[in-house]
């Protein structure tokens, strides 16, 4: 008689996703299935819009990271239109994305990564989590915390025109440009971006570093798999966000592929499970292998930590000396430990706060050159970019009024689907054992989930934001037997 | 069901100086026409707001007939343009709606074509006959109850295989 | 002292845009930490469903709930939270009249399916699609269903206010926390049942700084056609189909102000029936022509014009989905 | 509060009750539209009776009825009737409605069966909307006695002079430097053949010296602004070049001037003016013109002959045009027609062939103040035509011109027949499709000219040419026609063709039509109120249309229809103020937006756009409560009375029976 535990959001009720462990005859853990119960479709419902709209609409895939999928229709549309934005637009989209990605990681290493570290793994549920935090270590943090996010927010609306879901950015450009007080005094809060990611490095340094039960935690196996690590880089192979070429290393670091967005079909497919709304995307020159990790399994990922493992550097002097720290204290290259993420977020967030700058002070960026008028026939165009949660790809197909007639999207977190279920697998048998059910499963599983910071908002286009997570263990006859519950 | 023993509900939007009077010309002069139209009279094909058209088909009428003064002869000079306009948007958006544009009849008729007015009657129901009912609210009606849509749901996997388009 | 009163804020099929709005409120936040007891709101903490299925009848006094209703477990727990809450707020354009998912409405849900698990880069030779139910060789696995449409909040439960836009914009949710935190100290009275809060009274022309004259349009254009735009003049008269004249107020015109047309997502004005109706009319109106032919010609400047009047209103209009959406499934 | 409404059935005799069970349709909404607030339903025989109409009344006050809904006849036939018994029964005249189930039901359908049903939806629809109903008043507007006629032809002498006798003042503008019109070129008359002249001129001198006429002659009205009752209109009087006050017509000047110029307009080409002239002798006003084109010392700087000679000094060449701004009550637009181009049928050879005349050329040619003193001669000017041609029908009844018949043409080319036969002794030759005399004496002159030995064609002339093909032909015009009679080819030499050419709208009607807010038929002709029952009043409350402006008609209908306008007028200004229909459309102040898209929509000018509050706002008294803006409103700011949305959804879920799934 199997027994059958439900690792399970409190959302299950709520459609948002859920773990199914099955046990066999002696309690060990026979398999276990990571559900997404939703799917809104934009593929579908794309088709028959025009294309200057894919920016718009796609926005609302998900309302964590719209400014991602913004710019990735975007620059899906400039190829449909076969049209090159002046430089000017392109460094304002970038500079809109740099400045996002500094609120976005701010925000995950803070409310949702963070509390673990701040609040210690072992403080009451209730209160890791950012007003946790706040009421812990007061303003001092909580009030700079809200200030990162006031200003990355403030640039992009500057250059977005909206908080969420931008609306600027269209095929060959811009809707506008700034102007020099503008331009001031968004080079002014990148300024400030700098100083607080350094001081966010210096709490990761003091709090996990400082620790060794911290490190150790890092370091634990349960956290390690060793698969294949992709990442967009540029011409010198340095991490970027907004454009470049997909990069993907093996689970030595060696280069495995380097392709151009347009070529991304060749060397990416999707595998499909009845049990699931979501699809799990997999290299194909390996193919498809199963949730195994190693060289001969098609699975991958993209997060912080894989773009790291992906490029050989950064791109900005600061952020490169915290690139060499980072894989000096981690034993080299790659590293493949999940809870690294946290830390590779970081020097993420440092890389955003100068490439910030960078482009704020360049004297073109004030240019009122900002759009490129489309004059060819539309046809089809992929855009990719870096979203925080992983490689994001748009693909459209239009007629000749640029009506879309096809969509393909690869979302950020879609492509770590197939690790996730891996990861909450590999705690789940590590830590059930002969019927035994280890207390530690919750917070193991949990803490191995949000390294991947997952949004399932993006995923099918379905799931918003994190998951609340629930266990619960049943005997034979479907009981509850036990609830354990964590925010995650 | 049977297209011929289809009795189509029509609504018809008629204006206060010419076609309405149309109508009552075809009646006093007792011309016999198709008795499925029900008429609205407003002051001018101009007040035709697309919502009255959308409210009676969602409301369960199977065509709606809108009648105005012949282009160049409106009494407000020159609104039935206006309505011409908003009409030929309103059959677009119809149509992205999966609703036949023919459901939705533009008929120009002055005061003294009652006759006219009764044959444009009889030929848009036969029309509408033809394309069988629209059961609008029938099935927008019924939308809440989850074991429905559960049932729903082995159909539609079912479905969409069929729908594989070619 | 009594104990706070509570507060919950919930998320069907949205994409969390809403709650990084509430967020975008900053130190607002902490406002509400001070005057609520915030017993539900998995974005930001531990959310107990059990918790609040026990709860009493009532006894949250306000919930906002964003997202609109795509399958089974979405309109379950709505009607729990309606029970459970004295005022259940109908929070962003998702619940109000379902937003851009509800652009799902335009075809059968089966469509979305299969369109989902054919793309060109899906593996599937076997033609296979997520079942509700499935069994595996350990035993059966579920998943929720999805519903033959998406349907705003109003069209599950009974709501009582509605504050649409998408996201809301942070400067009126604080607003309305603001009002809600007088109300509790008894500073402020609440407006009737079924008001729209959050906006302003009129529409988005109403806020747009752009200057406006008699419209007459010879022929529609696309965005990237006039970018960047006269900042200076109506986007409309420019050419564009903006839907500024229809969509209510309450955001600052914020999308014609960074030179984009307005695409609606604040809803219908006041009292308005159906927001598509509005907008055919509002582009009708302005078509410099009178015969079939011209007028035809001029409206083929508008490619998507279902999708153009009902872009984020589709499961809130009066006719809610395509005929092809009712009939299959 | 829930209403409390009367439903009345009328058999309409067996117009009705024959299709339609109104019995079982008055159960039927008893019971079945309790809920909605049906407390009484009943039918009877004729409900416009005056027992029926007592029915109602006795039912408002004793149930307390607050709405009325009537299943009769058209509105338009009885919805005054029962508004009127509501009133007097103390109920507000606009909740009533009016349900048609005899035009739209019993007459045009056979089946008892379906015309129950579809009675029972009719009157529910009707219900439904009349809960909607607003109680409505009528508006008033104060009338100024002031009246404005444009056009100085005999239908708009007429006019002036009716209102002008009963004490109103008339400010009566023309284009051309005299009054007259047309008729002053004629020289007789249909049936009656007395002469134009004699007739016309007395009228004319009567509104030259009218105490009550304002006369402005050389003027045009530029622009119209305003509503019934108050209308403010600017003119445009052109510079005569003759100061009016110093002037006293004595003609030295025309006798002086040296400048001969072709006059194309009165003499129809046929004659000459001077540079300076009256268009003709009995002018009025008798002030000369100056025309500026031709007059030489516009042109070379000198010459000043007129000056010269002119006895009390009122040459002025410095005048300039003036504006004039005044405020009327009302306004009659007798603007008249234009005659048809005989050149555009090219086949007939106006223009190309010398003795083909038009019908105006032929009134001048036979006028005996005419160039050719009333003697009818080839262009040569001198020889007399030994046979005459008249074809009827130039440019009317033919798809390729104008589909409307011109009414005149028979007539007067029979009056041509008659004048060439007694003239000239010539054998006359009438073409004509269909002779249309119809009115008091007009077949009798036919008859006469029957008599008088002119020869008749029934048929449609091919063509007019000078290619002789026998010796007879040499020299002359043939005609060639289709004799539908004797149904055969003919080919009929003659020495003179006239063409009875059509009458056709002014050139500027559509402008015209526009500046004063009335419209158009397809034709061109300025459309009436209603075709049969209101011929001279338009859909603009204070605007009226008389003679050839409103359609092609002959002198006496002319006459007619300026008297009438005349006392339709009057009737206006005695009443001193005029009550306006209720259906007027509003804006709503807060939620208007200012997007400015109803400011185009609207042909009356009744929206403006307040530039302060950024908000658009419309005039009530200019309204005409189409509706078109509050249809086209984006923000929904904009509500209309009489046809709100909330009657309009409401009656069209009544007629789909919805009302009934609500209970």
């Amino acid at each position: 008689m199997t027994q059958r535990i439900s690792i399970d959001p409190i959302t299950r009720l709520e459609g948002h996703g859920k773990i199914e462990i099955f046990l066999d005859d002696q309690g060990n853990v026979a398999n276990s299935y990571f559900q997404i119960p939703e799917l809104r479709g934009f593929e579908r419902f794309c088709v028959g819009r025009p294309i200057e709209e894919m920016p718009l609409l796609t926005n609302r895939i998900c309302g964590v990271c719209p400014e991602a999928h913004h710019m990735a229709a975007s620059k899906a549309a400039d190829m449909v239109y076969k049209v090159d934005p002046p430089r000017t637009a392109k460094m304002l989209r970038e500079l809109l994305y740099s400045a996002f990605y500094c609120t976005d990681h701010t925000t995950h290493f803070y409310a949702l990564g963070g509390p673990d570290f701040v609040m210690g793994p072992d403080a009451p549920v209730a209160e890791r989590n950012i007003l946790g935090v706040i009421h812990k270590v007061g303003l001092e943090i909580g009030g700079k915390v809200i200030q990162m996010r006031k200003v990355g927010h403030t640039v992009v609306e500057m250059l977005g025109g909206r908080k969420v879901h931008p609306c600027t950015s269209i095929p060959g450009g811009m809707t506008k440009g700034i102007t020099e007080e503008q331009r001031k005094e968004i080079e002014e809060m990148g300024r400030w971006a700098i100083d607080f990611a350094q001081f966010s490095l210096k709490i990761f340094d003091d709090i996990v570093l400082g620790n060794k039960a911290y490190v150790d935690l890092i370091l634990g196996d349960i956290y390690t798999h060793r698969t294949y690590y992709m990442g967009l880089v540029d011409e010198n192979h340095k991490v970027n966000f907004y454009d470049g070429k997909v990069r993907v290393v093996d689970p030595n670091g060696k280069e495995f592929i380097k392709y151009a967005p347009k070529e991304y079909t060749e060397h990416i497919a999707e595998h499909v499970e009845p049990w699931t709304y979501l699809k799990f995307p997999y290299l194909k020159k390996i193919g498809w292998k199963g949730f195994v990790d190693g060289e001969d399994s098609g699975v991958y990922m993209a997060t912080p930590l894989s773009r790291l493992n992906a490029s050989d550097g950064m791109a900005t002097p600061r952020a490169q000396e915290e690139y060499e720290r980072f894989y000096a204290t981690l034993g080299g290259k790659p590293v493949h430990q999940r809870l690294a993420t946290h830390w590779a977020r970081l020097v993420e967030l440092l890389y955003a706060a100068e490439r910030w700058v960078e482009l704020a002070t360049d004297p073109e960026i004030t240019s009122p050159n900002v759009h490129t008028k489309p004059t060819q026939i539309p046809t089809e165009g992929i855009g990719i970019v870096e979203a925080p949660r992983g490689t994001l790809t748009h693909h459209y197909w239009t007629d000749e009024r640029g009506i879309v007639t096809k969509v393909n999207l690869i979302v950020g977190t879609t492509n770590n689907y197939a690790p996730i279920q891996m990861s909450t697998h590999k705690a789940a048998t590590s830590l059930i054992k002969n019927g035994v059910v280890n207390e530690g499963l919750l917070n193991m599983v949990e803490m191995a989930f949000r390294a991947y910071d997952p949004c399932f908002g993006c995923a099918t286009h379905s799931l918003p934001g994190q998951m609340p997570l629930e266990i619960t263990i049943r005997d034979a006859d479907g009981n509850p037997v036990n609830i354990l519950k964590q925010f995650c | 069901m049977d297209n011929d023993h289809f009795e189509p509900t029509i609504i018809g939007f008629t204006c206060n100086w010419c076609s309405y009077r149309a109508s009552d010309l075809a009646g006093t002069a007792r011309m016999k026409y198709a008795p499925n139209v029900r008429l609205i009279r407003l002051m001018c094909s101009g007040r035709l707001d697309p919502t009255f058209v959308l409210r009676a088909l969602s409301a369960g009428a199977d065509g709606v007939m809108i009648t105005g003064c012949h282009p160049g002869e409106c009494h407000y000079i020159e609104q039935n343009y206006k309505a011409l306009r908003r009409y030929l948007l309103l059959k677009r958006v119809l149509s992205g709606l999966g609703i036949e544009p023919e459901r939705v009849k533009l008929v120009w008729a002055s005061a003294a074509e009652g006759a006219r007015f009764a044959s444009e009657t009889t030929l848009f129901v036969e029309e509408i006959r033809k394309l069988g009912p629209l059961n609008w609210s029938k099935d927008s009606d019924q939308l809440s109850v989850i074991s429905d849509q559960s049932d729903n749901w082995s159909l539609i996997t079912d479905n969409s295989s069929e729908e594989v388009p070619a | 002292m009594n104990p706070k009163p509570k507060f919950a804020m919930y998320w069907a099929a949205s994409c969390g845009g809403c709650e990084i709005a509430v967020l975008n409120t900053h130190e607002k936040i902490l406002d509400v930490d001070a005057n609520f007891d915030i017993v539900f709101w998995p974005v930001a903490m531990d959310a107990k469903y059990k918790d609040v299925e026990a709860m009493e009848d009532d006894s949250i006094l306000l919930t906002l709930f964003n997202g609109g209703i795509r399958n089974d477990e979405n309109e379950r727990l709505a009607k729990l939270l309606r029970r459970k809450s004295k005022i259940l707020v109908a929070f962003g354009s998702c619940a109000c009249e379902g937003c851009i998912p509800g652009l799902a409405n335009l075809s059968p849900v089966g469509d979305i399916v299969y369109t989902a698990f054919n793309t060109i880069t899906t593996d599937n030779p076997n033609e296979i699609y997520p079942r509700t139910t499935v069994d595996v060789p350990e035993g059966e696995l579920h998943i929720p269903t999805l519903s033959k449409v998406v349907r705003p909040l109003e069209q599950v439960v009974d709501v009582d206010y509605f504050m649409p836009g998408c996201p809301p914009e942070s400067h009126q949710i604080a607003a309305v926390i603001d009002l809600v935190i007088d109300v509790i100290k008894g500073k402020a009275e609440l407006p009737p049942k079924g008001s729209v809060i959050g906006v302003g009274n009129s529409t988005v022309c109403d806020e747009c700084p752009r200057t406006r004259n008699v419209k007459m349009v010879k022929e529609f254009k696309r965005i990237q056609d006039i970018a960047p735009a006269d900042p200076t003049l109506c986007i409309l008269e420019q050419g564009v189909p903006c839907n500024g004249p229809a969509t209510r107020s309450g955001c600052n015109a914020r999308c014609p102000q960074a030179g984009a047309q307005c695409i609606g997502c604040y809803g219908p004005a006041e009292g308005v029936i159906d927001y598509g109706a509005r907008l055919i009319t509002a582009f009708a109106s302005v078509i410099d022509a009178n015969t079939p032919e011209e007028i035809e010609h001029i409206l083929d400047g508008i490619p998507d014009p279902t999708g153009q009047v009902y872009r984020f209103n589709l499961a809130g209009s009066l006719m809610k989905a395509t005929k092809s959406a009712w009939e299959k499934a | 509060m829930t209403e409390r409404i009367g439903v009345y059935v009328c058999h309409c005799g067996t117009n009705i009750a024959g299709t339609v069970d109104v019995v079982d349709v008055a159960n039927w909404a008893a019971e079945k539209l309790k809920h909605q607030g049906v407390v009484i339903a009943r039918e009877y025989k004729f409900m416009c009776s005056s027992l029926g109409q007592e029915l109602i009344e006795k039912d408002i006050k004793e149930l307390g009825l607050t709405r009325v809904v009537v299943a009769a006849c058209s509105p338009h036939l009885h919805e005054k009737t029962f508004r009127t018994a509501a009133k007097n029964a103390g109920l507000n005249p606009y909740l009533v409605e009016l349900a048609s189930i005899r035009e739209q039901v019993s007459w045009v359908h056979s089946d008892k069966t379906i015309g129950t049903a579809k009675s029972k939806a009719v009157v529910s629809g009707a219900v439904s909307r009349v809960i909607e109903n607003a109680a409505l008043e009528e508006i008033k507007v104060p009338i100024n006695p002031n009246t404005l006629v444009v056009g100085g032809g005999i239908a708009g002498i007429q006019s002036a002079l009716e209102i002008a006798n009963a004490g109103f003042h008339v400010y009566l503008v023309e284009r051309e430097p005299s009054i007259g019109g047309h008729m002053s070129q004629f020289d007789k008359t249909f049936p009656t053949l007395d002469c134009s002249a004699c007739i016309l001129t007395p009228r004319m001198v009567e509104v030259g010296t009218h105490p009550n006429i304002t006369l402005l002659t050389w003027s045009e009205v530029t622009n119209v602004a305003g509503y019934v009752g108050n209308f403010h209109v600017t003119i445009k009087k052109k510079a005569r070049f003759v100061n009016e006050e110093l002037c006293t017509g004595c003609g030295i000047c025309q006798e002086k001037c040296p400048k001969k110029v072709i006059d194309d307009v009165y003499e129809a080409g046929l004659g000459y003016r001077k540079a300076v002239y009256t268009p003709f002798a009995q002018a009025v006003p008798n002030f000369p013109v100056m025309d500026k084109e031709n007059c030489t010392y516009f042109i070379k700087g000198t010459c000043k002959a007129c000056e010269k000679f002119c006895p009390t000094n009122a040459i002025d060449f410095t005048q300039q045009d003036k504006q004039i701004n005044i405020d009327v009550g009302n306004i009659i637009l007798a603007t008249g027609y234009d005659l048809f181009d005989a050149r555009r049928v090219s086949n007939y050879g106006y223009g190309r062939l010398p003795n083909v005349f038009t019908s105006i050329e032929f009134e001048r040619l036979s006028n005996a103040a005419g160039p050719t003193l009333g003697n009818i001669v080839l262009r040569d000017g001198k020889t007399t035509p030994k046979s005459v041609g008249i074809i009827h029908c130039v440019g009317s009844r033919d798809k390729n011109f104008n589909n409307y018949c011109s009414v005149i043409c028979c007539m007067q080319g029979l009056k041509f027949a008659h004048l060439v036969h007694e003239r000239t002794g010539a054998t006359v030759y009438n073409f004509y499709i269909d002779m249309r005399t119809a009115y008091k004496a007009y077949d009798e002159f036919y008859q006469r000219v029957l008599e008088e030995g002119t020869l008749f064609v029934r048929g449609k002339v091919a063509e007019v040419t000078n290619a002789a093909r026998k010796e007879s032909e040499k020299g002359k015009l043939i005609i060639q026609v289709e004799d539908t009679l004797a149904g055969k080819q003919r080919r009929i030499p003659v020495d003179m063709v006239i063409l009875s050419s059509g009458l056709q709208p002014r050139a500027d009607s559509k402008e015209v039509g526009k500046m004063f807010g009335i419209s158009c038929s397809m034709d061109g002709w300025f459309t009436e109120r209603h075709p049969k029952l209101d011929p001279v009043a338009t859909m603009t409350e204070g605007v009226f249309i008389v003679g050839c402006a409103q359609g092609p008609k002959d002198i006496p209908s002319s006459v007619a229809q300026g008297a009438a306008a005349a006392a339709r007028v009057l009737d206006k200004i005695l009443q001193k103020e005029v009550m306006l229909e209720p259906i007027k459309a509003s804006i709503n102040k807060e939620t208007c937006s200012g997007c400015r898209i109803c400011n185009g929509l609207c042909p009356f000018n009744a929206i403006a756009y307040i530039e302060d509050d950024k908000i658009s706002d419309i005039n009530p008294a200019l309204c005409q409560g189409c509706g078109t803006c509050v249809a086209a409103c984006p923000a929904g700011a904009i509500s209309g009375t009489g046809f709100s949305d909330a009657q309009i959804m409401a009656q069209i879920d009544g007629l789909l029976l919805r009302n009934l799934i609500a209970a």
